[in-house]
């Protein structure tokens, strides 16, 4: 990484990222990628969601599906850890609570492969600025 | 007042003197040096504070009386799996008082204590953040939520 | 100068800005209680935790109640020191402190001069609600040779604290633990004897309650007085005469030297003697000593270290081994007045009146607690006879003198015996900083022009600054003094000494702030300097109306010196009146 | 692809369950299935939408369409209108309350949204190891603005205008803190981080350094700029390694890119932060003893004067704000004061995060806009109560604040009404409790973490506290006697009136705040010996049912006191004197007889 020397050294860089710059970096088809987003704070850790982050990103790849599986910090829904945020590309995205491998496998075969929902979403019941 | 003598073995004084180096050896630092050394020794015995207090020219009394005022600070060695029992208020409210005193009996031992084996000690901790899953109990780097005090015996079990 | 005015109790005032409300009231004669509160400005010695919150007032427009030790006036304050809001508040508090604090007054060491006890009575309490349910924080009785700690009676005022860290630089002592428990101890709440403790005993003088008290000794002095077989000789250092008289109701700073012989000749000691005559005899010895060393300096003998330091102070001698050991061979070898006495008394008098040694006490009365241990030290006994035996506090003796229902005030004047009991104005003022080397410059100046010196009195060197320093001119011969009081501003000092800066040829160290007139041993002075400065009056007083004020014409001195001892620094001098000092600093070893 | 063309999302979150939701969901299913629907059309049950007072709530998918207040008679015309014939069924559509307006499309409600998230706008949103996905969310943008653009006093000024308020504990005004700290002239200066967060059932300042810490080194950064100073410390607990780590690895990545260190973005403001740790002493939370820990001290609060913006860190002035404080300020600098002060109350602005903790279903960190009613808090974002109990208090403010009742559930949450109400706001944690918790108890359970975590340095706190503990014990242990609550009272208050910190003169407040709400709670353990919430184990009685007693003798073999006593056969009895309340026999009766009240 190179220093930001300016204003708009660091104007560049946001606007490069909020287009998917790293999305390209990891993907061929970046609109066709798959991203997963694992609530990876503290509660989320002690209910198991290393497990989970590492058991999508090894399945996501076993299965040939064009993902990237990241780390994001709390969402909020303690009573539902681990939480899982998956975003269909040109979809809205959906939250998946009390994920376990089991889970988390019906997840890639059911939503991620086909677009079918399963038990489990948790409503985003919040508005973000 | 005598002099006082400190045995220590040549590799520990040299790491507690590696530690204090790294800290400049100021005195604003000492708690980041304590913090230093117990992740070392797992403990800050005597001795350990006795040769912080040489290096860095603090009194001992003065390092004991901090050491004794943070209560993440131990001056005797936890259990091979030491069990911290989250007394936050949400495990409070959900029974984490009754997993304590489940665990006390079982292994015969008041919180702050280690079993004669060194296999167990318990602590109760200030919540550790994870009330959704209150009561929480943590044992070494592992979490266990939602205990019920009849969970206990089966979660010892895994350590014996 | 900026002002401020505010109205305290319906009073309207006018004070100089930054200062307390407690201060401003205290200048319109309210008095309001504390119990933590220490301020002894000219001695730079303060205490303000805000800890026992005794002291609240109430401010108009503030929420809580603010304690006033701490809280600065700010203008057109309006401050109420006894409303009902502020008097259930202290009520309320000090039963709080009461309920965890023993109630054994009757049986209590401090009782009597107890600050907590004395804030009970004025407060009126007559009981402490919720005491049958009520813990007490308890803690192990911890007794060392001088000084016994009992913090169950700790309310946590911190003075001791800040005597022993920020007054004297010592660190025996600090605040442990948190909360319910919290309370002052040495490290891992060991023993005073496991600590680096000097036993000056600033914490026991400033202690408000009976958690810091000394070892009483009178007890084994009053087993010897019974026994027939034994001849108990008593020694009085000089500040004990200008401080007894407060513990029987007298004004500070009176002297009650005359009183004092008669009562201890009336307690049943066999010979009255004076550590005053020891301190002549000091200043002989260590006079000698600076001359020595200054004329070997002066000769460019390289091996030779200045300054020379005193070391009459045991606490400081403690000190010194404790943290400076690298400098041990800087001061005077020569003993304190108190061993000297000792040892003089042990082999010079009692060769004299044919006394054995094993049937003669020595006992001495100080100011301070250190000396109850120096006189344990083990080179200064025979075939494990200490040459002083016992060493009893001003607080002790006065204990004693009620205990033997002697009306002390109406006592007849008495005179100290002889040989040991004849002194000098040098040997008086040993009890004030600046004394002893002021004695010494009158002998040493002496001894060194050969001249009669005109004017005794050196005020450059008196006062009540903790570090001071003055030229003396010796005939032309500068010679640069340093003195401190308090181990703190002994500390500065000896850290040039260490590094080599120092320009002192000789430097006084006294452990306790004023020197031995404010021990550890005296009556409580409860924070008031104006205690120490009517003492140290008092000692100067005592100097100037004494017929000889040079240590080396005393007649006594002098006859010990011709028929006994040969010279100042000969070898039976060396053997009865010299010490060595030793490495006391903590010591890490490796374990194999 | 699925062979589902259509969703059918039923909240199956406990208040709408309630509401029969299940029943909603069976039926839905029965009308596809009447209409051979079920392979193009899925049920699904969801967690909770967060709008329970709205349940229960079916939501179609792809549509978007939002149904509140769904009957099992609704899923008729859900299928047969929406499903079958693709036209909405308007008698179930969200009607905005202000407006009157129907909005079928969810995601253009969004404002009915009870939650707003400022402070946690990059939680659960970025990677927060990832710098650049900070940066994408605008991140140091703020500062590039403030140190190119913006005088350190005009910045100062927005901050203030802002009426941004410290989110630890009192709520002092931000802007007005950094002017302070900026009017005192020094060679140093400090800004301080306080993530000692200590309240116990609080996690928000840890969710939000786990979560997007690069927030908080940039508003570090901002206030650094303002008042002059060029050095940060974040002293966080030691007990959040977590949370260390990503400080370390931001900070890492902002001085990588020149975000932190000498001359930031070309500009001549330099500005670094390093980490100091605590050790485990809540009472570091409070300013002046957080100073001390961080100069390797006795974490011992000392009197204010002098603040911190005048001494503080090694003598200089300090600038100390909270994790949660910090994390609203770059957003102020890029959406405008006004914009912040826009939302919450008069007094209180922006939002707040909240632990929500305790007997509620849905435990979890949540931001409303200030001036949210408690009601809402609870029933809608919480949830409602657990396994269906009765809402009984709500805890705010941890250790310092207070138990509110069910009379203050309409209140806006703000930080004068909570103060009002006999709580405060603290940090933010939330607990909830129900009927089956003993409100003498918890103030004891306060008490017991008081006076462990009371430094010791004044009395009041020290004792009084302590003393405290002890009558609250005395009271649930069947001993007290009616005059105690008086004392209780009359402690609390001196305690308050008089202790050296904020722990202090905080502390009675659980006391207070439950005498106030809950006297006959306290009345009747001490004047029928009873504790009505059934916990206090000394005030319990065992008792049996002469009729489920079959006289097996079993209860009164296993009795270690021989309370109990009766003829085989016949229905045995505990005599209450002799009883110690072991439960043996409860747990050996095969009869249920034996009962406890």
């Amino acid at each position: 990484m190179g220093k930001i020397k300016s204003l708009d050294d660091l104007k560049k860089i946001s606007k490069d990222y909020k287009k998917g710059l790293d999305l390209r970096e990891k993907s061929s088809h970046p609109e066709e990628l798959v991203q997963v987003k694992v609530a990876m704070a503290t509660c989320g850790i002690a209910s198991g969601a290393k497990e989970i982050m590492e058991y999508l990103d090894s399945e996501l790849e076993k299965r040939a599906i064009d993902a990237v599986v990241t780390q994001t910090g709390c969402m909020g829904y303690c009573y539902a850890e681990p939480t899982i945020e998956v975003t269909l590309p040109g979809q809205e995205a959906v939250v998946y609570g009390n994920v376990t491998t089991e889970k988390a496998d019906e997840i890639i075969e059911k939503y991620i492969k086909t677009g079918e929902f399963v038990d489990g979403i948790i409503p985003r019941n919040y508005e973000t600025i | 007042m005598s002099s006082i003598k400190i045995k220590l073995k040549k590799q520990d004084i040299d790491k507690i003197k590696e530690i204090t180096a790294s800290f400049n050896n100021e005195e604003h630092e000492l708690i980041n040096v304590l913090h230093k050394c117990q992740q070392h020794f797992g403990y800050l015995p005597a001795e350990v504070q006795e040769v912080i207090s040489d290096e860095m020219d603090i009194p001992t009394a003065k390092i004991y009386g901090i050491v004794t005022f943070y209560s993440f600070f131990t001056m005797t060695p936890k259990g091979k799996n030491p069990i911290s029992i989250c007394m936050g208020t949400a495990c409070y409210v959900r029974g984490g008082e009754k997993v304590l005193d489940e665990f006390k009996k079982e292994l015969g031992i008041e919180a702050g204590q280690t079993t004669k084996d060194g296999k167990f000690s318990i602590s109760s901790l200030r919540c550790v953040g994870a009330c959704g899953l209150a009561p929480v109990v943590l044992i070494g780097e592992k979490t266990y939520g939602r205990v019920a005090p009849d969970d206990v015996k089966e979660i010892l079990a895994e350590y014996k | 100068m900026d002002t401020i005015k505010l109205t305290i109790d319906n009073k309207q005032l006018e004070v100089e800005k930054g200062t307390s409300i407690y201060n401003a009231a205290k200048s319109i004669g309210i008095d309001i209680p504390v119990l933590c509160y220490m301020s002894m400005k000219d001695l730079c010695i303060e205490n303000k935790p805000a800890g026992c919150r005794i002291c609240v007032v109430e401010v108009e427009g503030r929420r809580n109640l603010a304690p006033s030790c701490s809280t600065d006036c700010q203008d057109n304050m309006v401050v109420r020191t006894h409303t009902p809001r502020v008097l259930n508040a202290r009520k309320t508090v000090l039963e709080f402190i009461l309920s965890d604090h023993p109630k054994d007054c009757l049986v209590c060491p401090k009782s009597g001069h107890c600050e907590l006890q004395d804030m009970a009575v004025k407060m009126g309490i007559r009981k402490i609600p919720g005491e049958e349910i009520a813990e007490m924080s308890t803690y192990r009785l911890d007794t060392s040779p001088s000084i016994i700690r009992d913090l169950d009676k700790c309310i946590m005022c911190r003075r001791c604290e800040t005597m022993c860290n920020e007054v004297q630089t010592v660190g025996a002592l600090s605040a442990v633990n948190r909360g319910f428990y919290a309370a002052v101890a040495p490290a891992f709440e060991q023993n005073l004897e496991h600590s680096p403790c000097t036993y000056c005993g600033q914490c026991v003088a400033v202690c408000p309650t009976g958690a810091l008290t000394e070892v009483d000794h009178t007890p084994e002095v009053m087993t010897h007085l019974a026994d027939p077989k034994k001849t108990v000789v008593v020694q009085t250092a000089p500040a004990v005469r200008a401080a007894l008289g407060e513990e029987f109701g007298l004004e500070p700073g009176t002297l009650v030297t005359g009183k004092m012989v008669t009562a201890l000749r009336q307690l049943g000691f066999d010979y009255v003697f004076d550590t005053d005559f020891a301190a002549d005899l000091t200043i002989m010895e260590e006079g000698t000593e600076l001359l020595n060393r200054l004329s070997a300096h002066l000769k460019g003998d390289k091996e030779i270290r200045l300054p020379i330091l005193t070391s009459c102070c045991p606490g400081w001698v403690n000190f010194f081994e404790t943290y400076f050991p690298d400098l041990k061979n800087v001061p005077s070898t020569s003993k304190s007045p108190q061993q000297m006495f000792g040892a003089i008394a042990k082999s010079y008098f009692a060769e004299k009146k044919e006394i054995r040694r094993e049937d003669m006490v020595v006992v001495s009365i100080m100011p301070c607690l250190a000396k109850k241990y120096e006189c344990q030290r083990d080179e200064f006994s025979v075939d494990g006879n200490p040459d002083v035996d016992l060493s009893i506090s001003t607080r002790e003796l006065a204990a004693f003198i009620k205990q033997a229902n002697i009306d002390f005030d109406s006592l007849p004047e008495g005179e100290f015996d002889n040989p040991l009991g004849e002194s000098t104005g040098a040997g008086v003022i040993f009890g004030a900083t600046g004394g002893v080397i002021e004695a010494a410059a009158r002998t040493a100046y002496e001894m060194h022009t050969g001249k009669n010196l005109e004017k005794v009195d050196f005020e450059q060197l008196r006062g009540m600054d903790g570090v001071r320093e003055a030229t003396v001119d010796f005939d032309g011969l500068p010679i640069n003094i340093g003195i401190a009081h308090g181990l703190g501003n002994a500390r500065k000092l000896l850290d040039d000494v260490r590094s080599g800066k120092s320009k002192y040829h000789a430097i006084e160290i006294m452990a306790c702030p004023g020197g031995c007139i404010g021990g550890g041993g005296q009556p409580q002075h409860h924070g008031q300097t104006e205690i120490l400065k009517a003492r140290a009056a008092a000692i100067y007083t005592e100097d100037k109306n004494k017929k000889i004020r040079k240590s080396h014409e005393n007649p006594f001195i002098k006859e010990l010196y011709s028929t006994y001892l040969g010279e100042p620094n000969s070898e039976l001098a060396h053997k009865l009146l010299h010490t060595k000092y030793f490495d006391k600093k903590k010591k890490i070893i490796v374990n194999q | 692809m699925s062979g589902y063309s259509m969703h059918l999302l039923v909240c199956g979150g406990t208040g709408c369950r309630a509401s029969h939701s299940e029943e909603i969901e069976f039926k839905l299913r029965n009308e596809l299935e009447k209409r051979n629907l079920e392979d193009t059309v899925k049920v699904l049950s969801t967690g909770c939408f967060g709008f329970c007072e709205k349940g229960p709530i079916v939501k179609v998918m792809p549509d978007n369409t939002f149904y509140t207040g769904v009957t099992p008679g609704d899923a008729e015309d859900i299928i047969a209108e929406h499903v079958v014939l693709g036209r909405t069924v308007s008698r179930l559509i969200y009607e905005d309350p202000s407006s009157k307006e129907k909005v079928p499309d969810s995601k253009k409600m969004g404002f009915s949204k009870k939650q707003l998230r400022i402070a946690l706008r990059n939680c659960g949103f970025i990677n927060p190891e990832n710098i650049n996905e900070y940066i994408a969310r605008e991140g140091y943008m703020a500062l590039g603005n403030v140190i190119t653009d913006i005088s350190p006093e005009d910045a100062t000024r927005l901050v203030k205008d802002s009426g941004l308020r410290g989110r630890g504990g009192a709520g002092f005004s931000t802007g007005l803190k950094w002017e302070l700290t900026a009017a005192t002239p020094s060679d140093e200066k400090y800004v301080v981080c306080n993530a000692d967060e200590g309240d116990p059932g609080a996690f928000m300042d840890r969710s939000i350094l786990e979560g997007d810490p690069h927030n908080v080194l940039e508003a570090m950064a901002i206030c650094g700029y303002c008042i002059g100073a060029d050095k940060g410390l974040i002293y966080i607990r030691a007990e959040y390694p977590l949370a260390i780590e990503r400080l370390k690895t931001a900070i890492k990545q902002a001085r990588e890119y020149g975000l932190l260190g000498k001359n930031i973005m070309g500009s001549d403001f330099s500005f670094d932060i390093e980490l100091k740790y605590g050790a485990g002493a809540f009472v570091c939370g409070e300013e002046t003893a957080l100073i001390h820990s961080m100069e390797g001290l006795r974490g011992e609060p000392s009197l204010k004067p002098p603040f911190p913006s005048v001494k503080g860190y090694n003598g200089k002035p300090t600038n100390v704000n909270n994790v949660e404080t910090l994390a609203n300020v770059p957003i102020i600098f890029l959406k405008g004061a006004d914009w912040f002060s826009s939302i919450g109350t008069e007094k209180s602005k922006g939002t707040k995060v909240f632990a929500l903790a305790g007997k509620i279903n849905n435990v979890g960190l949540i931001e409303v806009p200030m001036g949210t009613t408690l009601r809402e808090v609870i029933f809608e974002i919480g949830g409602g109560i657990k396994d269906g109990k009765k809402f009984k208090a709500v805890q705010t403010g941890g250790p310092s604040g207070g138990c509110l009742t069910e009379n203050h559930l309409d209140t806006p949450i703000d930080f004068d009404n909570l103060i009002e109400a006999g709580s405060m706001m603290g940090s933010g944690g939330m607990i909830v409790m129900d009927e089956d918790d003993c409100m003498v108890s918890v103030a004891k359970f306060y008490l017991d973490f008081t006076v462990e975590e009371s430094c010791g340095k004044c009395a009041p706190c020290r004792i009084g506290n302590k003393r405290l503990y002890e009558l609250l014990d005395h009271i649930c242990s069947g001993k007290g006697k009616v005059e105690v609550l008086d004392r209780l009272r009359l402690m609390s208050e001196v305690i308050k009136d008089t202790s050296l910190c904020g722990l202090g003169q905080t502390s009675p407040n659980p006391v207070l705040s439950t005498l106030d709400n809950f006297y006959d709670e306290y009345h009747a353990h001490v004047s029928d010996k009873k504790c009505p919430a059934g916990q206090c184990k000394d005030l319990m009685e065992y008792f049996i049912i002469e009729e489920n007693c079959v006289g097996c003798t079993a209860c009164a073999r296993v009795c270690p006191v021989n309370a109990i006593t009766g003829e085989r056969k016949k229905p045995h009895e505990i005599n209450q004197d002799i009883c110690i309340k072991c439960g043996a026999c409860m747990e050996k009766c095969k009869f249920d007889a034996i009962i406890i009240q």
